[in-house]
């Protein structure tokens, strides 16, 4: 009932699947940066978003990665420091 | 299989997220069925998440990708 | 030590899960729906809840869910757009 | 087995909720002991939470039930 | 390809495992209730957490598990009471 | 193996709480880069968190050991 797999085949899929979670975990992050940055940039329900809201979706997801990178690279110096 | 449930479990993420926001936003006061008013909040906010799922999804990928270049890998 | 199931038995077990299953689901909902409800129609503690917060409660509830049942049916005619 | 596993994670969902809303409700500004008042508060806090969870368990249910009607099974 | 394990083996690997389990539990309770606590004791970022900041967050924790024990109680003594 | 991944699950848990809080704080209104006052706030909000963790750890864990003193094992 279980289909054995050569071992090309195992490589093939172990690849796929590294890629598909990977997929997964980025979606993951765009439906949480989503969340965040809509309660932080958009205000009342337009006709369309407007520039200031747009342009305040795009820095709150920059700076929230910069706010990530910055936590991780002091984390690393504190720990190089001990 | 498994790329027909990741499209299906980020389709059902995106639409949990929406009824939770735009019920926030367009329905502040639930009273006996949904008003034509609510109605029409709840298309243009359904409009604007879609949006700005689409601005965040952009700038993201932009960075991952500029991230890779940079770092080599 | 893995007892064997006949078929019969195999159909009433997977037909008993899909049930627990459902079962499950819905009450998370209900957990999810009284968790957003309470913020939004229970104000100050009292000796029971008043009218007003009942009724809020079970609007909420109904409201929540047109609204769900609203944006399937609008994502639905969209793809039947295009 | 399914079944007391179920039962049990919900009961433990209530309890996680109920701490949650009630301990915010209750004690705005936690001291070096629960008050008496608090322990009130907490009381009606629990029942009102309770009737909450009735009251939209109860509309859910019926919601569903009549959606089942409506469209066959 | 499965090593067998002898049935002391067995009883250590499972109390190892939990225990692991403890202290996972442990520490989620942690960060929850760290989260909690930040956003009612924590205000102004300053050089150091004040005394009375420290002072909230060692009552907020104290509480918050008092609420817990007096919740799992009441239930106790309804059921009982049945 | 276990030993490993629940400290690394643990830490990875710590950052994401930080990074969640410290830029809720820190970052109002998001512009083109990251201000210096801003990262003056992030570093000194890092070491915030980290303290108050240390609070809670320490009131946590005293406590389940005065109740499993209290209660025997």
């Amino acid at each position: 009932m279980v289909k054995e797999f050569s071992e090309a085949e195992q490589r093939e899929l172990s690849k796929f699947l590294e890629n598909e979670n990977a997929k997964a975990q980025i979606q993951r992050s765009i439906h949480t940066f989503t969340d965040l940055c809509w309660d932080k940039c958009v205000g009342k329900i337009g006709n369309k978003l407007d520039r200031s809201e747009e342009q305040c979706l795009s820095n709150c997801v920059e700076r929230f990665l910069d706010t990530s990178l910055f936590i991780v690279n002091r984390l690393e110096e504190v720990k190089n420091k001990l | 299989q498994v790329r027909g449930d990741l499209a299906l479990a980020n389709a059902q993420e995106l639409i949990n997220k929406m009824n939770e926001k735009c019920f926030t936003k367009c329905v502040p006061k639930p009273g006996y069925r949904l008003e034509s008013g609510e109605k029409t909040c709840l298309s243009k906010c359904m409009d604007r998440y879609m949006e700005a799922w689409n601005v965040v999804s952009r700038t993201y990928v932009n960075r991952l990708q500029e991230e890779t270049r940079q770092h080599g890998n």
